[in-house]
């Protein structure tokens, strides 16, 4: 009756998400956002993986995704921190 | 003949050795594009379609390559099985750990077979075990050399 | 014959050839350039002179090594000439004592600590970097002779004729790496007289002497392998002809060039090895 | 049974497992030179290294200190074993891993010098290690897809060489041209022994002489002549 | 079901040639960047490109003998990857002269995930890391290690410890090196060997990924 | 002619020379005088190339016999010092050589 | 039969707009942009491991990825903050 409606498969589903999150990644400038889109794309590769029926992997995946994320997170959190006292310097040592 | 001697002199310079070998790179591979390519299907250590094993409901899949721990040996199409006297051996063999989880789940053949015993483990520690120790011996190769530095430059806060 | 005795027989004649051939070298370098030049004994003598002479070691010099670079230096031209002359083994194995000597005249260099020494070290490293013509050489003899044993070779030619006619231009390059061993020449780079003597600067009496017979054996078994790999069999007193002849035209060469700046060299003989390929590829092809 | 390769006899081979290590008299030659010179490196010391001091008539002396000489000799002797190595396996896929461990190591033996110039060429030269390893495994899949298998032993009794064989073994050519730094990549390497250490610094140019060397042999088993 | 066919499968074979242009493309994208690019640490990064190509390549072959080629290439990245890294660091710290102690810069955040997270994670990862052993495991369980030691707040160099760990690594593929030797001498003692292997490589890899850890716990400390 | 008569060959060339540099060095003080030419050392020279390559016209020694005083004769007149023995050892070269010719021709 | 090919190919886009991404995509002149783009790649490159059955290669390379990717984030980082001009 929909036969459309067949395309909406695991695997499908996630290479629309995957796709999603690769385009997101590439198209949003600031890190932080970039980090989020990587969500997205580990979200949909773990879609594949479980859809290929291998759970031990996609349970592994599933905890290193969040071991990246949050490693990201912190370098970009530290990196923005070193950049916003550079330009501080910069300009205190300008106005002195 | 200046300007070849400047070219060369250019050469010279290490800054710009790895992209000029990466362009060399480049021009090789482009004739790649032109030679026909194709996979000799006669290979060693051949696997079956993908997917398949997981879809016949095997539990050990994707690595099953038959065999009975201690019993019966697996089946290992190596290059030189003559040198090798306990081939299939490693394959056959799941720990009691790995016998337990095979028995619950279908779809822990990942883990299961990579706990010690396995095909990739047969190739890696047993038919191609010089292989590991060179891979092994990479890596610690190279953190000796970051530790060192590390510990007596990058990290080093006293001096 | 006795294998052993074999082998010494064939040493000593590589080395005093050797020094006379690179005497005679000298002597027509002179003569070109309008000087009496050494007799040609000279380089002999010299040899022989540093045997007698007292052994001093550098104090900063990387102690056991300093002096066993000599030995290994000799060594490996002893291994070139029985895998040579006296068994006429593997081509390939000629080519890597040819490498390992290169290692050898590094590290005399390097050890001694003096800076003339290290000059010479970074400039073997350039020059072993011209490897290039070699490989070549050895591939496009590969190619046509479908062998890497010497004797096979020289039965190649002996039914097909000299391989001289038939892959002229690796002929030639190898001509190039004969010149690059040569002193004086344009590719001499880790010897020139700007470093003053490069890698044996800083090594002295005995040390000397057996660097210099390394040298003069060098010399000989470079031109034996073109002789046999390029000509074919020949007889003894046609060797000697033909090394004299080869002698005397690296001499003229010498002569008339001057040393070429470190990249230069090296890009030199490279240029020269790859239109050597691309020749000889389409030589073979036609 | 009798083997040859290149026309030279196979004196005899070390089986681990599907990894045959080989030896002719060419193998064995390399192998011992590289041992030989490896031996005589972990016994060596360092040489001081005199300069004009500018500006005054002084000397200064450049030596390697105790701990640095330690490190660099613990991964020179490594290098050397593992070019000893690469002298006799014959295995392409080994003999790539063999280079490639050959590099990291060189890269670490002047890696812990002070000289910011011989700093930078080790990181060039790093940088290009690790561009040249994909040319280097590539190569040897290269190879064993169109072959079916990586033993140098069982590609020398083949009879063909197909146009993808060729391609590989560029490649592997390629990728050993970037390791050890031939001509006209030969700048990274050449500037690195400009630091002391003299019997280090030896094995970083044996080991790539050496293993260039062998490349060349491989080439040709994979090639056979027209 | 047949478990170990005679020839590659053709889904592999067909798919072979699009594997390797891909490969190949990949390659040819990295390397052009990596000619056209002149910052060094940028190098650095686009030569991880590069290995992708390689990977996709070896992979291609698509039997298990590939597979556990795949691995070297994959170890060998990574271990080129840490030393040039460091190498970077330190001659870029040569050249500006700075020294250590002026930086890092403290990290001015709170994370709860810090706080809570990284026990749970190391623990799970360990010993999924210990089930599977071998380079895998190791890899695994050194990463569930990593994220520990570097949410840690201790601070400064534990230079004994960082001894005593990678003296405990070393001794461990010592333990890979007896394995091999015992498969190959004693090939009766299989089972052994495997095991020798298998836990030597395990804890090798581990406590090197964990090391990597107190690296970048200097790196990113709080404050 | 095998390696071991080629290094006796060899040797007595080395000699000769040796021998030849330190008689020159005695006999001649002058540095580098090309003009003339000394009779003993010519006829040395020609009685050497004569022995060299005339060797199978005489028949009472061992041909390699006199190949080796040949060649130490030759060498002792090459081997002198800077500037001596050159138009000798042409002369006796030659020489030697038009007899050589001659046998071959008759 | 139908999911390898999907999975291959989605890998095969994956990795290759994933590298153009990484060499000449938006602000890449970042390093850390550029570090955070050879993720795609990477991924691309699992669903390829995925495809060929390879389950171990492709949790190494899950967990190897990660600690790349924070080494080279330390590096960044490391030589941000000393100002290094390369």
């Amino acid at each position: 009756m929909y036969p459309f409606l067949d395309l909406v498969t695991l695997t499908n589903v996630s290479v629309g998400v995957l796709f999603i999150g690769a385009a997101g990644i590439i198209m949003l400038k600031t890190p932080m956002d970039k980090v989020i889109m990587f969500a997205l794309l580990q979200g949909g590769f773990i879609g594949i993986i479980v859809s290929a029926k291998y759970l031990d992997v996609a349970m592994a995946a599933a905890i290193f995704d969040p071991i990246s994320t949050i490693i990201m997170l912190i370098a970009i959190t530290k990196l923005d921190e070193i950049r916003k006292n550079k330009i501080k310097s910069q300009e205190e040592e300008f106005f002195a | 003949m200046k300007s070849i001697g400047r070219i060369w002199n250019s050469l010279a310079n290490p800054d710009r050795i790895p992209r000029l070998y990466a362009l060399v790179l480049g021009i090789v591979l482009i004739a790649g594009f032109l030679i026909p390519i194709g996979l000799n299907d006669h290979q060693l250590y051949p696997r079956p379609e993908p997917q398949l094993q997981i879809n016949a409901q095997d539990p050990l899949a994707p690595y099953d390559r038959g065999g009975v721990t201690f019993e019966q040996r697996g089946i290992v199409k190596a290059q030189y099985p003559q040198y090798l006297p306990a081939i299939g051996e490693i394959t056959a063999y799941l720990s009691p750990i790995a016998m337990g989880v095979s028995g619950t789940t279908l779809y822990y053949g990942t883990s299961i077979y990579s706990s010690p015993g396995g095909l990739i483990d047969e190739i890696l520690y047993y038919t191609r075990g010089f292989d590991t120790v060179l891979e092994s011996s990479i890596l610690m190769m190279a953190f000796v050399i970051a530790s060192f530095i590390a510990l007596n430059f990058t990290m080093r806060r006293d001096d | 014959m006795n294998l052993m005795l074999n082998i010494l027989l064939n040493v000593i004649i590589a080395f005093l050839i050797g020094t006379i051939l690179i005497g005679l070298q000298r002597k027509i370098m002179a003569r070109i350039q309008g000087r009496p030049g050494p007799p040609i004994i000279q380089h002999l003598l010299h040899t022989l002179k540093f045997f007698i002479k007292e052994s001093a070691f550098p104090k900063t010099a990387a102690m056991p090594f300093y002096v066993a670079i000599t030995a290994m230096l000799f060594v490996i031209w002893v291994a070139a000439v029985i895998d040579g002359p006296v068994t006429e083994g593997s081509l390939l194995l000629i080519f890597a004592i040819y490498t390992i000597q290169k290692i050898g005249e590094h590290n005399a260099g390097s050890s001694s600590g003096s800076p003339y020494g290290k000059m010479s070290c970074v400039r073997a490293v350039y020059s072993a970097a011209a490897e290039v013509p070699l490989f070549a050489v050895l591939i496009i003899i590969y190619l046509k002779a479908g062998t890497m044993n010497i004797s096979s070779i020289i039965n190649y030619q002996s039914i097909h004729g000299p391989l001289l006619f038939t892959i002229p231009l690796a002929a030639i390059m190898f001509f190039v790496l004969i010149l690059s061993k040569s002193q004086y020449s344009p590719f001499a780079i880790t010897k020139g007289k700007d470093i003053v003597s490069g890698y044996e600067t800083e090594h002295f009496g005995l040390l000397r002497g057996y660097l210099m017979i390394s040298e003069s054996i060098a010399w000989y078994m470079l031109l034996w392998v073109f002789l046999t790999v390029f000509i074919g069999p020949l007889s003894l007193p046609a060797y000697l002809i033909g090394m004299v002849v080869l002698s005397t035209i690296v001499a003229f060469i010498n002569a008339v060039t001057p040393i070429l700046n470190p990249n230069h060299s090296v890009m030199m003989q490279v240029s020269l090895a790859f239109i050597g390929i691309a020749g000889s590829i389409v030589l073979l092809m036609i | 049974m009798v083997v040859s390769i290149l026309g030279s006899q196979i004196i005899g081979i070390i089986p681990l497992g599907d990894i045959v290590f080989y030896m002719t008299s060419f193998n064995l030659f390399m192998f011992a030179a590289a041992l030989a010179f490896t031996f005589i490196i972990a016994i060596s010391k360092t040489e001081t290294q005199v300069e004009a001091e500018f500006g005054s008539l002084g000397d200064r002396e450049i030596k390697v200190a105790k701990k640095e000489f330690k490190f660099r000799r613990f991964l020179a002797i490594i290098c050397g074993l593992a070019t000893a190595g690469a002298m006799v396996t014959g295995d392409i896929f080994d003999f790539t891993l063999f280079v490639c461990l050959i590099g990291i190591v060189n890269i670490g033996i002047v890696g812990a010098v002070k000289q910011i110039d011989v700093l930078d060429s080790a990181f060039q030269y790093g940088l290009i290690a690790m561009i040249a390893s994909t040319p280097l495994f590539v190569g040897a899949s290269l190879i064993l897809a169109a072959t079916g298998t990586i033993s140098i032993l069982a590609i020398n009794s083949l009879t063909y060489t197909t146009p993808m064989m060729l391609f590989g073994s560029i490649l592997l050519f390629l990728g050993v041209a970037g390791e050890t730094g031939v001509a006209p990549f030969f700048a990274t390497k050449a500037e690195m022994f400009r630091t002391p250490g003299s019997p280090f610094l030896l094995i970083i140019h044996l080991s790539s002489l050496l293993v260039i060397v062998r490349v060349i042999e491989i080439l040709l088993i994979i090639n056979k002549p027209f | 079901m047949i478990l170990v066919p005679d020839v590659v499968s053709p889904v592999v074979v067909a798919i072979y040639s699009p594997a390797v242009f891909v490969g190949i493309i990949v390659a040819l994208i990295g390397l052009f960047g990596i000619s056209i690019e002149k910052n060094d640490l940028q190098v650095l990064i686009l030569t991880d490109i590069v290995g992708v190509a390689m990977l996709i390549i070896v992979a291609a072959v698509g039997t298990d003998l590939a597979e556990s080629l795949v691995l070297p290439g994959l170890v060998v990245e990574l271990a080129e990857i840490l030393a040039i890294c460091e190498i970077l660091m330190s001659r870029e710290m040569r050249k500006t002269g700075k020294s250590v102690a002026l930086i890092p810069t403290p990290l001015n955040f709170d994370m709860e995930v810090l706080q809570t997270a990284p026990v749970f994670i190391a623990v799970i990862l360990v010993i999924y890391g210990a089930f599977l052993s071998g380079f895998t495991g190791g890899a695994i369980a050194g990463g569930g290690i990593l994220f520990y030691v570097m949410s840690l707040t201790v601070r400064g160099v534990p230079s004994d410890l960082w001894e005593g760990i990678a003296g405990a690594s070393g001794i461990a593929w010592c333990l890979w090196i007896t394995g091999f030797l015992v498969l190959f001498v004693f090939p009766s003692y299989w089972l052994l060997g495997l095991m020798l292997a298998a836990f030597g490589v395990f804890i090798k890899v581990a406590f090197k990924a964990g090391l990597i850890g107190v690296m970048n716990r200097e790196e990113f400390r709080k404050e | 002619m095998n390696d071991a008569t080629y290094l006796i060959y060899i040797i007595s060339f080395v000699l000769g020379s040796i021998v030849g540099l330190v008689l020159s060095y005695r006999k001649y003080t002058a540095p580098y005088v090309t003009k003339n030419i000394d009779i003993i050392a010519l006829i040395v020279s020609i009685i050497g190339w004569m022995l060299v390559i005339n060797s199978h016209l005489i028949t009472f020694i061992p041909i390699y016999l006199s190949i080796t005083i040949g060649i130490f004769l030759v060498a002792l007149v090459l081997g002198m010092r800077p500037g001596y023995g050159r138009y000798e050892t042409v002369i006796g070269f030659i020489l030697a050589a038009v007899v050589w010719i001659g046998t071959v021709l008759v | 039969m139908l999911e390898v090919y999907i999975w291959f190919y989605t890998g095969c886009t994956l990795v290759i707009v994933g590298s153009l991404a990484t060499v000449i995509g938006p602000g890449v002149k970042d390093p850390l942009v550029r570090t955070l783009n050879t993720e795609i790649p990477a991924v691309g490159l699992s669903l390829i491991f995925l495809t060929y059955n390879s389950t171990i290669a492709l949790l190494t390379f899950i967990a190897a990825t990660s600690i790349i990717t924070l080494i080279l984030l330390r590096t960044i980082v490391r030589l941000e903050e000393m100002g290094a001009e390369l």
